[in-house]
């Protein structure tokens, strides 16, 4: 497979990127972080109604553009960088892709059209008060009745969510059987929802208590359907990762380029230039790893999953170690709030472990790989 | 001290203490007869508040305060620094002024040498002061600032001559920080705490007579400031954790003065890596049962523990009266890196719950502490980079950094325009 | 070239390729046909074994030979590098003694940059050459020379002048390596193996019409040199892994040279980490059933799978005319990453057995050799630090490190007394 | 505990060290790793009639000093930074320790005089073919008549040893049960001694196939005592670890400290310095693991096997470390033969999986301490 971007895309890609510097320059992101929610409707809107963006990669069938994850994972990339504050990511691509891929034909006319709007802002739970994001640690109970009883953490944006799309497992079934998938109204009866406070401002995330709360369910949900789920919500998020660990790295190369110390630039310093080379390489490993995934789902690879894995793993070392880097050059400024350095240093720490951590990714990757 | 001189002057001790010890008396009280008496500063000059005793000597004093349940000299603290510098380099007026309320605790003094535009740089120090009619007047801008907020004088360094080179071209004075051309704002940190201050000095005004040596000898005098620096940080240490208090109106006192100093400091031990709250951490999470998690805990507790045994090795060589070796100067790079490894660690031991901060997050906030903290440890005190310049330079002899800074005047060095 | 023209050259190709190509010729005759025809080096003049074929054309033709089962010239090694800085800076003498030999193979040839004292430093060498008579005279050590030992030429960077700038007193010359002043001693490395040799130059001698270019001209033309060197060593790997030969006498002889040519590099898989051998080890050991060892062989497998992707990255980048940007650059320091940290994996997953080397030892030693060849991936063709001044310098356009040594006469510059 | 050396351990170190800048330059070295034995019997006998070496740290009472194992371990660095070809590591730690604390007072007084005074080479069969260090993985037999079957690995100096101490188990036994020790002769009928080729051409290790060896039992040979026999083991395998890389470390300083490139000493290189910095660091806590594990060990620290596996991994990580970067600050020289650095480096890689790898003693420490 070869692999790289098309004219179209790289235009695409500077678009967004004018986009957001615009839109999403770091005084906004410090102002949305401050808000309640976290976001506002109003960008979230014209986000969608100027640049479609929620629409990227659902099929045009339910109202999308119908790209594919590599222009989905060019906006995540840009997003990233600018640290957009939105519910993107969420509704794009957690929900979106379970309701792609489990939903009824009637289901994905009804609901995909909402969320390619950015009408609807929607959301999966996933994992519970464990933190995994195994099938296997799945407890919530949808029973006969269907209603719904458990509870689901570390929700994206839970809070705010107009709809949440619940993993379930019918009572008494263990591991990666009687799993399932359901749509819940954000308001439902009987679902409780509250706040997370999280390292990272610019991202929300929630607990929801769901107590005999009744819900519909999507017919397609399986342990590999939700496997494909995850991989595609690791690639997107190995990109976003590593638009954000290279905005850092951008930034600390200029930071040092202006900053003079003993009557010399800061990046004549033989130690910071190879620093600086260190930090390149990091990123730009991490980078190929989380284009190629995108690229191998886009071609129906059957590696995706492992190379989902591959890529979450190397963009968690490389947005982490950036980070460390990036406060570290900045000297005692890139330890202080006013400095935007630490914005992107919590994104990279919950980054990190969300969606699972680097050890089990790479865990998950021997596993596929091993034969 | 022959023996025998030694056993006199505790014997005159106990004697002192038996008689006036009163854990009822204020604290302020207690530390004026301390001074009055020279028991709480015995390595002092007798005319100074001491009683010319060696130095070595002051630890036996403490000991016999310890043993008889009394509270000595509280020795740490920016005043602490200021008090060095004003015996060895300040001049009679300002012993006359500042001692006696050092000692009692009656002044909070702060510290205003680092600039925004000079962090490892001190001597590039750009904040001017210039005499205009008979009063030097500053401006400028200082940072990483202590208790700056209710600071009664602040240690500054100050250019006055910019067609010399840089080191030439400052020097020191004590400035009223209660004064209209003196302004503190918090900094706040990306952990969300505001220990330091920015300060901002706007015509600010000196009497000449608080000038502190002669002009440009700013950099001679802060060395002397900076070399008790070290040793202030450790004993900062110690007070924050000092024993039982007993029962008494001075003990609930000395505990009042402890929670405010340290208040700043309460996120200290986070930033080292909390090495200590790993294995109960690890049993809680059920990590302990993970190999690979395992394998990260004994790294950390490997590093940690060989940088505490390489510190009792230093200790233990310099009470055997042998060089330090190098020990002592590797403690602080090796704390960065047990913190960063730690802060690592804690991470893959809490998972999903790493993402939790506040009341809710693992340890009542503690981890998520700890995971936007730990990058001072590195920074803070001088950086790694720094760090290492100094070890490859003091400690093995490599040859220095060529400077481009020093042999021109400071007003031609090219200078930040950032910070 | 237009469509239709390069239809015609390829019609004309084929029809030559058929009037001439019979697999039971020698390797040196049909090269020489290469030669005379121009096919062999199409981008090259025609004056000069060439016809004036567009260099993007090249690839075309070769596709064609490989078409047809014939055999092309290899463009491999150190002879290219000599026939390219012969082209672009040699004499017509040069051009005519020595490209068609270095087409037909018949003439071995080596390089003579490098010296004990200057590795990094390629311009600091101190082989002197002095005019004396009518004849150069040379006197100095060369090392890291492949192949000395059997080479007929050598291209020799040699010091003219000392009393100028380094760069500006080097001259350029091509060496007969088979005269009495010239001693080739094989250069044992840490794993066993001798690919290199070091070249004792005493009293050698080289006629002035063998020098290339002017006297202090010579560090320009050894740029032309080193700029094809990066490229010889791709297609050396390629020629090293040629597909199945067919059958008749110059595959033959083809295999044979390839054989003779690939020995010394026989260790070269091994110093790069054998990436490939380390899930069947892990299966064969059982480490693949350690969840720790497991975790390393995960990351192994990030970094290499990353870091081919990135050199993809590159190649889709050129070959849609973008500039390549850095993944070039970094593949290098990547690939010695990849070396170092797939030298731990096999350390975990071999076990006590990393220990045994030879044919008892795990792959017939070939785990032996990884282990004991991988520290020179950080070193051969550039160091790291070196890669990592270029990345931080041309790619990211940091400052330059301040150079010490390029402004004043050579014979006062520090020079090395240790090897 | 307050540790460090006292004036008289400084004064014997000296000696040492003189003694073996003397006797063990690397010509010496280079010597004697080319002969078939690797070390000679001439210059074990000296070092054990002039410095008494192999008697350190055996009681008084068996013909010994009566030290403790911080001044063997004194020697062992010592030798470790010299890299000297002698049986010590098999005669004096490996064999004297099983002796010592599984030997019957009888054995004691008969074997370990010969031991201490070096006429007596002996050594430690421990692991097999696995290459485990865990007396579980053993499964050579001790027959009811007395006879040994099966076959050691890894054993060092196991062709030259006089004497061979050998684990076994008595057949049907599994784990930490049915574990016991003997002593075979090395010329003894039905042992088969083959040298096996090591990386580390210093240090000699051999495969040992017993048929029936007769061999006599020592009394005292259970789980906790073997463990130990190899806590002691990795103690002073520590401190010769490092002694070997304090060497590398001096070395490459003092290498680029006398060598220039492009005008000026690599020294001044700040990227080469901070290296530097970095060795100093690795260098120094392996030292301060491995000296306190030591003295622990003379205070009778009942934490002295966790102690053990601590100063063996660290030392481990160590030693590899600062043998990577001294070959790179040696650059192209540095990967020669003639250079002295790639001997140290061999030792040190041997000594990474020597009694266990790394790892393997992370696991263990962390097996002691988790409560």
């Amino acid at each position: 497979m070869k692999f790289g971007f098309s004219e179209e895309q790289e235009a695409f890609r500077d678009v967004l990127r004018r986009y957001f510097e615009d839109r999403s320059p770091t005084t906004e992101v410090r102002r949305l972080m401050a808000t309640d929610q976290g976001w506002e409707r109003e960008g979230w809107n014209r986000m969608n109604s100027e640049l479609g963006l929620a629409a990227i990669a659902i099929p045009e069938a339910y109202g999308g553009q119908g790209f594919g994850l590599a222009e989905q994972c060019i906006a995540l990339e840009e997003m990233g960088r600018a640290l957009v504050c939105s519910p993107y990511f969420a509704t794009a691509v957690l929900a979106a892709s379970a309701i792609e891929l489990a939903g009824s034909e009637q289901q994905k006319l009804a609901l995909l059209p909402g969320i390619a709007s950015g009408e609807t802002v929607a959301t999966l739970a996933f994992c519970e008060d464990g933190g995994s994001w195994d099938v296997k640690g799945v407890a919530l109970e949808a029973r006969g009745d269907g209603t719904l009883h458990g509870t689901k953490s570390y929700v994206l944006d839970g809070q705010a969510a107009d709809l949440v799309v619940v993993l379930a497992r019918a009572p008494g079934t263990t591991g990666t059987d009687g799993l399932s998938l359901h749509l819940v109204r954000g308001d439902a009866p009987g679902l409780e929802r509250r706040a997370l406070q999280s390292i990272d401002e610019t991202r929300r995330i929630a607990r929801l208590a769901f107590d005999g709360v009744e819900a519909e369910p999507l017919p397609g949900a399986t342990a590999p359907v939700m496997e494909r789920v995850l991989a595609r919500a690791a690639i997107c998020l190995a990109n976003e990762m590593v638009g954000g660990a290279e905005r850092l790295r951008a930034d600390a190369l200029d930071y040092v380029g202006m900053r003079m110390q003993f009557g010399r630039s800061i990046a004549s310093f033989q130690v910071t230039k190879h620093k600086a080379a260190d930090m390149l390489l990091d990123v730009e490993l991490a980078r190929s790893a989380a284009y190629y995934a995108a690229a191998a789902h886009d071609e129906a690879d059957d590696g995706v999953v492992a190379l989902a894995s591959l890529a979450k793993a190397g963009a968690g070392e490389a947005y982490m170690q950036t980070a460390i880097h990036a406060v570290q050059m900045h000297g005692g400024i890139g330890f202080t709030w006013d400095n935007d350095t630490h914005l992107w240093f919590k994104r990279a720490k919950v980054s990190e472990v969300f969606l699972g951590t680097s050890a089990e990714h790479r865990e998950r990757l021997v596993a596929y790989w091993r034969d | 001290m022959t023996d025998l001189r030694e056993q006199e002057t505790l014997e005159e001790l106990r004697g002192w203490l038996a008689d006036n010890w009163d854990p009822e008396r204020g604290l302020v009280e207690w530390r004026s007869m301390l001074a009055d008496s020279g028991w709480g500063m015995p390595h002092w000059p007798r005319e100074w508040y001491g009683r010319d005793l060696p130095a070595g000597f002051t630890p036996l004093v403490d000991a016999e305060f310890d043993r008889f349940g009394a509270l000595q000299v509280t020795r740490s603290g920016i005043r602490m620094l200021a008090a060095a510098t004003i015996l060895e380099h300040g001049s009679d007026l300002h012993r006359q002024k500042f001692l006696r309320r050092i000692i009692t605790g009656e002044d909070v003094w702060c510290q205003l040498f680092s600039e925004p535009g000079s962090g490892s740089d001190l001597a590039g120090a750009t904040t001017r002061a210039v005499m205009v009619g008979n009063k030097w007047v500053v401006n400028g801008q200082k940072v990483w600032t202590t208790s700056a907020h209710k600071a009664h004088w602040g240690l500054l360094l100050a250019r006055t001559d910019v067609d010399v080179p840089k080191h030439a071209g400052l020097s020191y004075f004590i400035l009223d920080m209660q004064q209209p051309g003196v302004e503190a704002h918090p900094l706040r940190q990306m952990n969300g705490h505001a220990s330091f201050n920015q300060v901002f000095l706007t015509d600010a005004e000196v009497l000449p007579e608080f000038q502190v040596a002669a002009s440009g000898e700013g950099w001679n005098v802060a060395t002397t400031t900076l070399m008790h620096e070290r040793r202030a940080a450790d004993s900062l240490r110690s007070w924050g954790s000092a024993g039982q208090p007993g029962t008494g109106r001075i003990y609930e006192e000395a505990q009042e003065e402890i929670r405010t100093a340290m208040a700043p400091y309460s996120w200290y031990p986070q930033r080292a890596g909390r090495v200590d709250l790993v294995m109960p951490r690890a049993h809680e999470t059920g990590a302990i049962r993970d190999p690979v998690i395992r394998q990260e805990i004994a790294r950390l507790l490997i590093m940690h523990k060989s940088a505490e045994w390489t510190a009792m090795r230093a200790r233990t060589a310099q009470q055997r009266g042998r060089p330090q070796g190098p020990e002592g100067s590797l403690g602080k790079l090796a704390s960065s890196n047990v913190a960063r490894l730690a802060a690592r660690v804690h991470t893959m031991v809490s998972g999903a719950d790493a993402m939790l901060a506040g009341p809710e997050g693992p340890c009542d906030g503690t981890i998520a502490e700890i995971l936007v903290s730990f990058p001072a440890a590195s920074i803070a005190g001088g950086t790694d980079e720094i760090q290492k310049n100094i070890i490859s330079e003091r400690v093995l002899g490599m040859p220095k950094e060529t400077r481009f800074d020093t042999d021109r005047p400071f007003r031609d060095i090219p200078r930040n325009t950032v910070s």
